[in-house]
């Protein structure tokens, strides 16, 4: 055996001879679940579209920081009015597009009417609802006046929805993104993957690789093989959590486990019976297990919540222990809604592993306690249809990646189909708040009352797993957003 | 390409007598036999519950308690293999029968009519086998959503145009013979001609072309279960399980090893069983041994 | 010195004995007749001489050609010997040529290989070869493909194969049994001239004793292969000592024992045939146009009285068959009507045919095919039933079943049975028995023993007679074999190109042919009475 | 000839039509509504309905039929959905991976496949034949999924040979390029081989059993000789027939393959298209597909002409 992998070896090395360098790397290959369906981060909801393009390609006024900060980007410095509602942005000067053009303050201007505006197709315009006017001082000032005063305001600016764009190239950017990043769009070999390398005209501080691959690798299967024959160098979310421990035994290979902002929860259709019972709601939430479903669905490494609220957030409220698992509560609070037999219902599945498998373990869970649940297995195309929009679901298992989105539990017509006046009055005075302390108090509410309620089944903070080599840094540990900014990352050799 | 007919000129017995003398026949009844007695015994009983996930037992390798280790639910994978042996046979089994059910008879029938009704269904297989399978069952499991059912429709419907042409093939080398001509001599018409004459001489190789086909139809399941398309849990299937085990190759590999296995064991126990009709039954190779 | 020597030759396959002591020898120049009926080993012989055995074979005994010991000879040195010294002709035309070679290539190849000579020099060669056997270069150019030929004209090809290096010994097995007496004559002629131009010894493999005779100077009698009988052919089958030569002779010669027919001619004919035509369409040139159509049949006329037996006899491909055909409503005319009873059957449903069929049924020529394996006696020979107005019960139904068997000399018994446990004479008794089940006045026979040894043969044609005299059947004997024809029929028809040709008692049109057809057809049949004679007269 | 030509050419470009409309139909019964995917979550109800307007979602049936199967004649596919760009230029990205490979595989399966059936069909019954067709069996029995995995954790993973997938392009160079389809060119085409030498043996030994062998050997050809220059060419049309049956499943049935060893080849975008209903490209590739499989099996028809003379002379 190891004679023969002595041979066979050497006569790989025969084969590949000539194509290694002995020089520090400035390239690599960077391995992404999803291709994006184009490239313009201000047109589009898929998180593909920012794992690319974010820091490295667009830029906008803030950034967020690799643990969810907000820092200056273009903007270098800023000054709020005392009432809350202007905010003066002393922008970068020398700066320009990669297509050679300069980038000022018309620039911003241009790229948030473009993205407020009527008929914008703008992902998230939530994002820029509270802007009332923007107004050019001078090329390198920008004056914005709200409408009410706004305490995420300097965040949703750093959001990649809000990077800036310039006029001529706005338009073409889904094929040919036009950006002032420190990496400029070289190639899209369509399914397979999308290369940057340095632009030679960044304004900021210089980053040290040449060239950036992200290899598109949509099958989980794929990823360790991809990782261990060094075809691919890092995945930064690396979609097969099961194989983690195994790649972490591995000293090439470094694995860092972080945090996300995706709330992984069983959504409940809450106004379609029996869901509409709060104690069937509640027998559901003590009948699941969190321990095994993270066992078994993420590979142990997700941390548990209680309620609607990442555990690395300032404002997490422990409610873990509010439904421990508890076989025999759950049959008795089901016995109590009338259901002492258990009833059927049918558990919708989109693709990612987390519900699959996820799936399979809580529809295991449920039956312990009485309730058959059918699996039905749909992509995106169809969930989004049939659970989103449709409203056509008894249970399904999805994660909620947005950062502090616990306002979607006040929305109307949400698919939830929850309707608590009192939770939507907390999340109303969030919005005029921005006293810290008050804040922090308000969201502790809304996270009791929503657990309270047992809305749907909390599981676990989704877990981020970046595994690369060893002798990669740089890289972001955790996910305050999806992206993969590139600016600090460095072959240490 | 000629096809021949072997019109056997024996007794069951006789068939019986030589099948178990034959070599790739009696490896390939074996085989089957066990791979259907162990699909049967998993509905009275199985080493563990399939049903149950014991999610701390998960991934263990093979042991005394587990013969091939757990899966990534903690389920004992022998298990698993005999509870979904009795799929990938069901899946199969109804999709050979709607390929024979609706095949069959359209092959004899154009056999029979001759002229336009035969260009129209061999046209009509044509468009079918125009299509490539597998892409095209993926095409109606993205329809009609995936799982078992559909599985063995879009299966099924690929067996259709295979048994209609070989029904056909078999048939026309069957009507120009003369005892077709006496039957037609005595007044009988053509359906009856079919049932009475044509069928029973071509159930032979309607038999081979089965055994082909239900292969074929257990590696078809397992390639649409392995894209998800497939059989759904809770049920097992080794499809399934080859799917779960993909992202868990380097971790557990028994996961993919077994099921693996066993696909290939059946297959081949189902190949050696239609080569070995297909030799009983050929006087041809009689004639050489 | 004997060319080919066999001497003590026995052969099993697989355990099963099929050859015994065989002894047989060929000297230059020499023809030798091997004859014997079917399973008496006489290919096997051949096969074992060339060496083309199957695996399992196992010979012993001594086989010396031109001094080299064959049973002892390596692969290489009997590849040596086969088509440069051996030629060997075979019995299937139609299948004994690769399809997708010329016949050309075909020719030469054996030239090309054996005397290494150059792809022009072989293709000269050949050229010359096909000249001899007459194929010329004008119709039959060395690009021609074995599809493009004539069975007859494949059979020309197989023999300038066979004998493009001049080989010393050739050997033909049933040479001339798939094709028509007048094809048969002229190979048969064919080979008589190479053997005297090239002083080869010939091996003449037949089941017909009439060829053998005619061409053989010494014959050599095989009968489950051992030999029973061998020596001078004319003293041999003329003195007829050997009791199983004397069974052949008269077999070959049988005519069974018929009181001369009824004269009948009262009232109206049993079937009467007004000019019917059948064409079949011409190939597709293009995509719309066709060639002109085909006539298989064309402007024929007939009737046949009730209780007559008329004889149709013709060249392959005269278009007897597919008239038979019509007469039976298996295929529908072109133009023409055919009554049958005084109704017109031509353009019926078979629904409306159902009465005629009840009194018309039919005998095939291959006793093997013309049974479904499937399927057990009793309901074969009953399947004429399903045409009786009332269907009879299952106990009725036996009973036809068994008085039918007992009418052509099988026991009922034999019911239950499946066809293959029958031999071919007793299936072709078995396809009587069904013809005659509804008590049919007419019974249609197509080539009904030409498949089967001369024995055999005798005792069917005795069958045909008494049921022709007991039951007052009818016969339309569909046959190429004038013999046949001789000794069954009252009235023979003689088909050429679609057309009938001659009409007139058998005897009559037989030993007086008026038209070109028929007299080539009579010139052509071998005739054992005639070719003994000639052999004694030559012999003087 | 021609006529035999011109008659399974009108009979391929039937087919075509055909196939054509059932596409089309079984693809307007999918659900899922692509304008809505390609909005995101957040979309309300007008913006979706003013897409499927501008996609022109919302025209009659026969009209949009009759709109595409135009285009398709004029090689205009359309604006994929999801990557907006035109579908042919996507086409034309992944045919240079799918062609390619498919090739490779063919060609390697032939290599195989026809020295193993003529070795076991000269060696009928022979150790020699029942070791090759037991291999055979093998190779027909295993799913080519999880041979493929098999082979990634030896030669990719193990043995570290060639990479464990991806495609780095042409224009990488034609070495790595070939180099990076080779484990999957090996993973589809040795089932393929496998069932080609199964045909080729049995395809040799009927023909081996036919009188014309005979009378070759009766000339003095040598058995090997007899094999090659008679029985080979004859044992053609059944070899052809499995062959292009082959190619359609090689070019198309990929999807499993390219999806383990992540080629962006065709396969893989008609199963992406599928999933993400950017039911545009899923017509247009499903066409092409059925339109290459068409195209093989009349190539199949033709070259059963130029083997067999008697298809040749037939009028």
């Amino acid at each position: 055996m190891k004679l023969w992998k002595t041979i066979l070896t050497a006569a790989a090395l025969a084969l590949a001879a000539g194509t290694s360098a002995f020089a520090a790397r400035t390239d690599l290959v960077i391995g992404v679940t999803l291709e994006p369906p184009h490239l313009d981060p201000t047109a589009g909801a898929a998180a593909a579209i920012d794992e690319v393009l974010y820091a490295n390609v667009f830029e906008g006024l803030t950034r967020i920081g690799p643990n969810g900060e907000v820092l200056p980007d273009l903007a270098e410095t800023w000054t709020i009015s005392d009432d809350g509602k202007v905010y003066t942005f002393k922008l970068h000067t020398g700066v320009k597009f990669h297509d050679g053009t300069d980038f000022n303050a018309d620039d911003v201007k241009f790229s948030l009417d473009r993205a407020r505006a009527e008929d914008s197709v703008n992902a998230q315009k939530g994002l820029f609802a509270a802007i009332d006017t923007v107004e050019v001082v001078d090329p390198a000032t920008l004056k914005i006046t709200l409408k009410n005063p706004q305490g995420s305001f300097l965040y949703n600016m750093g959001w990649g929805d809000a990077v800036i764009v310039a006029p001529e190239t706005a338009d073409t950017n889904k094929e040919k993104p036009i950006g002032t990043g420190p990496f400029k769009f070289q190639n899209w070999a369509k399914g397979s993957s999308i290369t940057l390398v340095k632009s030679d005209t960044y304004w900021g501080a210089p980053v040290s690789l040449d060239k950036a691959e992200f290899r598109i690798v949509p099958d989980a299967a794929a990823a360790v093989p991809a990782l261990l024959s060094g075809d691919v160098q890092a995945f930064p979310f690396f979609p097969d959590l099961d194989s983690v421990a195994q790649v972490q035994g591995d000293p090439r290979f470094k694995v860092v486990i972080g945090s996300t902002e995706g709330e992984t929860i069983l959504s409940i259709n809450s106004k379609k019976p029996p869901f509409d019972k709060l104690q069937v709601r509640q027998a559901i939430s003590f009948a699941l297990d969190r321990k095994a479903i993270i066992d078994g669905a993420s590979a142990g490494l997700g941390v548990p919540i209680g309620s609607h609220m990442s555990p690395a957030s300032k404002a997490y409220v422990d409610l873990t222990g509010l439904y421990p698992h508890n076989v025999d509560k759950a049959r008795e609070l089901l016995k109590e809604a009338g259901f002492e037999n258990g009833f059927k219902a049918t558990l919708k599945l989109p693709p990612p592993p987390y519900a699959r498998l996820g799936g399979e373990i809580i529809a295991s869970q449920l039956r312990d306690v009485g309730i058959e649940l059918e699996i039905v297995p749909v992509e995106w195309a169809q969930w989004l249809d049939q659970v989103f929009t449709k409203k056509d679901y008894d249970l399904t298992i999805v994660s909620h990646t947005e950062p502090n989105d616990i306002d979607i539990y006040s929305r109307k017509d949400y698919y939830f189909n929850y309707d608590n006046p009192a939770f939507d009055k907390i999340i109303a005075g969030l919005n005029l708040t921005s006293d810290e302390a008050k804040r922090m108090t308000l969201l502790g509410e809304a996270q009791k009352i929503l657990a309270d309620d047992a809305v749907v089944g909390f599981l676990y903070e989704l877990p981020k797993a970046g595994v690369w080599d060893a002798k990669l840094e740089g890289l972001w540990e955790n996910a305050p957003i999806q992206a993969n900014d590139l600016t600090k990352v460095k072959w240490t050799d | 390409m000629t096809l021949h007919i072997d019109i056997s000129e024996e007794n069951l017995a006789g068939i019986l007598a030589k099948a178990f003398r034959n070599r790739s026949f009696l490896a390939g009844f074996v085989i089957t036999a066990l791979v259907a007695a162990v699909a049967l015994i998993s509905f009275f009983w199985t080493p563990f519950d399939v049903t149950r996930l014991i999610i701390a037992d998960k991934t263990q390798g093979p042991s005394l308690t587990h013969w091939f280790g757990t899966d990534h639910f903690g389920r004992d994978i022998l298990s698993m293999i005999m509870v979904g042996a009795r799929n990938s046979i069901a899946v199969a089994l109804v999709a050979v029968g709607i390929g024979m059910g609706v095949g069959v008879p359209l092959g004899a029938f154009a056999a029979a009519r001759g002229g336009i009704v035969d260009e129209a269904v061999m046209r009509l297989n044509d468009l079918v086998f125009a299509f490539p399978a597998l892409l095209s069952a993926i095409m109606i499991t993205a329809i009609f959503g995936p799982g078992a059912l559909n599985a063995i429709i879009a299966i099924g419907i690929f067996n259709i145009p295979v048994f209609a042409r070989v029904a056909r093939a078999g048939a026309l080398a069957i009507w120009p013979r003369e005892f077709i001509l006496a039957a037609r001599a005595a007044g009988k018409g053509r359906t009856l001609i079919t049932l009475e004459h044509v069928l029973p001489n071509i159930v032979t190789l309607l038999l081979v072309q089965g055994t082909i086909q239900f292969a074929l139809g257990i590696l078809a399941e397992a390639g649409l279960s392995y894209v998800g398309l497939g059989t759904q849990p809770p049920m097992p299937s080794w499809g399934r399980m080859l799917f779960d085990a993909q992202t868990r190759m380097v971790a557990a590999p028994w996961m993919a090893l077994f099921p693996g296995m066993a696909i290939a064991v059946t297959v081949l126990g189902l190949n050696l069983l239609g080569d070995g009709i297909a030799d009983i039954l050929d006087p041809r190779s009689r004639r050489q041994r | 010195m004997n060319l080919l020597e066999i001497e003590n030759l026995s052969l099993t396959i697989g355990g099963t004995p099929i050859l015994k002591r065989v002894e047989l020898s060929v000297a230059p120049g020499e023809v030798m007749g091997l004859v014997g009926e079917s399973g008496s080993g006489k290919s096997m012989t051949a096969l074992t001489v060339m060496q083309l055995l199957p695996w399992a074979a196992r010979a012993t005994g001594r086989i010396a050609f031109d001094g080299i010991d064959i049973l002892a000879a390596s692969e290489d040195q009997m590849c040596a010997l086969r088509g440069d010294d051996i030629g060997m002709v075979f019995q299937e035309p139609m299948t004994a040529l690769n399809p997708v070679k010329t016949i050309g290539e075909q020719v030469a190849e054996g030239i090309r290989w054996h005397i290494r000579a150059s792809r022009a020099d072989a293709e000269e060669r050949a050229r010359k070869m096909l000249d001899r056997v007459g194929l010329p270069a004008a119709q039959f150019p060395l690009s021609r493909y074995p599809h493009e030929l004539s069975g007859g004209q494949r059979q020309r090809v197989v023999i300038a194969i066979a004998c493009a290096l001049k080989p010393k010994l050739l050997i033909a097995d049933e040479p001339t049994t798939a094709l028509d007496v007048v094809l048969q004559a002229q190979i048969l002629d064919l080979l008589r001239d190479l053997v005297a131009e090239n002083r080869m010894g010939l091996l003449l493999i037949s089941h017909d004793l009439a060829v053998v005779t005619e061409m053989a100077d010494r014959i050599t009698i095989l009968r489950h292969g051992e030999v029973m009988e061998a020596g001078d052919t004319a003293r041999t089958l003329s003195g007829q000592f050997h009791p199983y030569t004397r069974q052949l002779a008269q077999a070959s010669m049988h005519v069974p024992a018929r009181a001369k027919t009824q004269e009948v001619g009262q009232g109206k004919p049993l079937l009467q045939v007004d000019s019917l035509t059948r064409d079949y369409p011409g190939r597709r040139t293009s995509l719309l146009k066709r060639a002109a159509p085909i006539r298989a049949v064309d402007d024929v006329s007939f009737s046949v009285d009730p209780g007559q037996s008329v004889a149709l006899v013709g060249r392959s491909g005269c278009g007897k068959s597919t008239l038979a055909r019509m007469v039976l409503a298996l295929d529908g005319p072109s133009s023409g009507t055919i009554r049958f009873r005084g109704e017109v059957i031509t353009g019926k449903s078979e629904a409306e045919l159902r009465p005629a069929r009840r009194d018309m049924q039919v005998v095939f020529q291959d006793p093997y095919g013309s049974f479904d394996p499937r399927q057990k006696v009793e309901k074969l020979v009953a399947e004429p039933l399903h045409v009786l107005e009332k269907k009879p019960t299952n106990t009725e139904r036996r009973e036809m079943v068994a008085k039918a068997l007992h009418e052509v000399g099988l026991s009922p018994r034999d019911m239950d049975k499946y066809p293959h446990e029958f031999s071919g004479g007793q299936r072709q008794r078995l396809s009587i028995a069904r013809a005659i089940i509804t008590r049919p006045r007419l019974v249609v026979a197509d080539e009904p023993v030409s498949a089967l040894d001369v024995s055999i043969r005798a005792q069917i044609l005795d069958l045909f007679a008494e049921l022709n005299q007991k039951l007052g059947i009818a016969y339309l004997f569909i046959t190429h074999d004038l013999t046949v024809a001789r000794a069954i029929t009252d009235q023979v028809m003689v088909m050429h190109d679609g057309r009938i040709v001659e009409r007139g008692g058998t005897s009559e049109v037989l030993d007086h042919p008026q038209s070109e057809a028929a007299k080539a057809l009579v010139a052509a049949a071998p005739d054992l009475h005639r070719a003994i004679a000639r052999r004694l007269q030559e012999q003087g | 000839m021609t006529a035999y030509l011109l008659k399974r050419l009108a009979i391929a470009l039937a087919t075509l039509a055909l196939a054509s409309m059932v596409v089309f139909a079984v693809l307007e019964i999918i659900p899922g509504d692509p304008a809505r995917l390609m909005l995101g979550l957040n979309a309300s109800a007008e913006q979706v309905e003013l897409l499927r307007n501008q996609m022109g979602l919302d025209a009659p049936l026969a009209a949009r039929y009759l709109r595409w199967a135009g285009g398709l004649l004029s090689l205009d596919f359309g604006r994929s959905y999801t990557y907006s760009v035109p579908v042919i230029d996507l086409v034309r990205e992944r045919v240079v991976v799918s062609l390619p490979l498919a090739l490779i595989a063919l060609a390697l399966s032939t290599v195989i496949a026809i020295p193993v059936g003529l070795f076991s069909a000269s060696r009928r019954g022979r150790a020699g034949d029942t070791i090759a067709m037991g291999a055979a069996q093998l190779g027909v029995a295993v799913p080519n999924f999880w041979f493929a995995l098999m082979l990634i954790y030896l030669f990719a993973v193990w043995l570290r040979l060639v990479p464990a997938g991806g495609f780095p392009g042409w224009s990488a160079g034609v070495w790595p390029a070939l180099k990076s389809l080779l484990l999957p060119a090996v993973a589809l085409a040795l089932p393929q081989a496998a069932i080609l030498a199964r045909v080729t043996r049995s395809a040799l030994i009927e023909v081996l059993h036919e009188d014309y062998i005979r009378t070759a050997r009766a000339k003095g050809l040598p058995y090997r000789a007899v094999l090659w220059r008679h029985a080979l060419r004859n044992a053609m049309i059944p070899v052809l027939t499995i062959l292009g049956l082959q190619f359609a499943f090689l070019l198309a049935g990929t999807i499993i393959i390219e999806n383990i060893f992540y080629l962006p080849g065709l396969g893989r975008l008609v199963f992406q298209a599928i999933t993400q209903r950017d039911l545009i490209v899923v017509e247009s590739v499903v066409m092409l597909l059925v339109a290459a499989v068409i195209a093989v099996n009349l190539l199949v028809d033709l070259s059963y002409a130029v083997v067999d003379p008697r298809l040749r002379s037939r009028q």
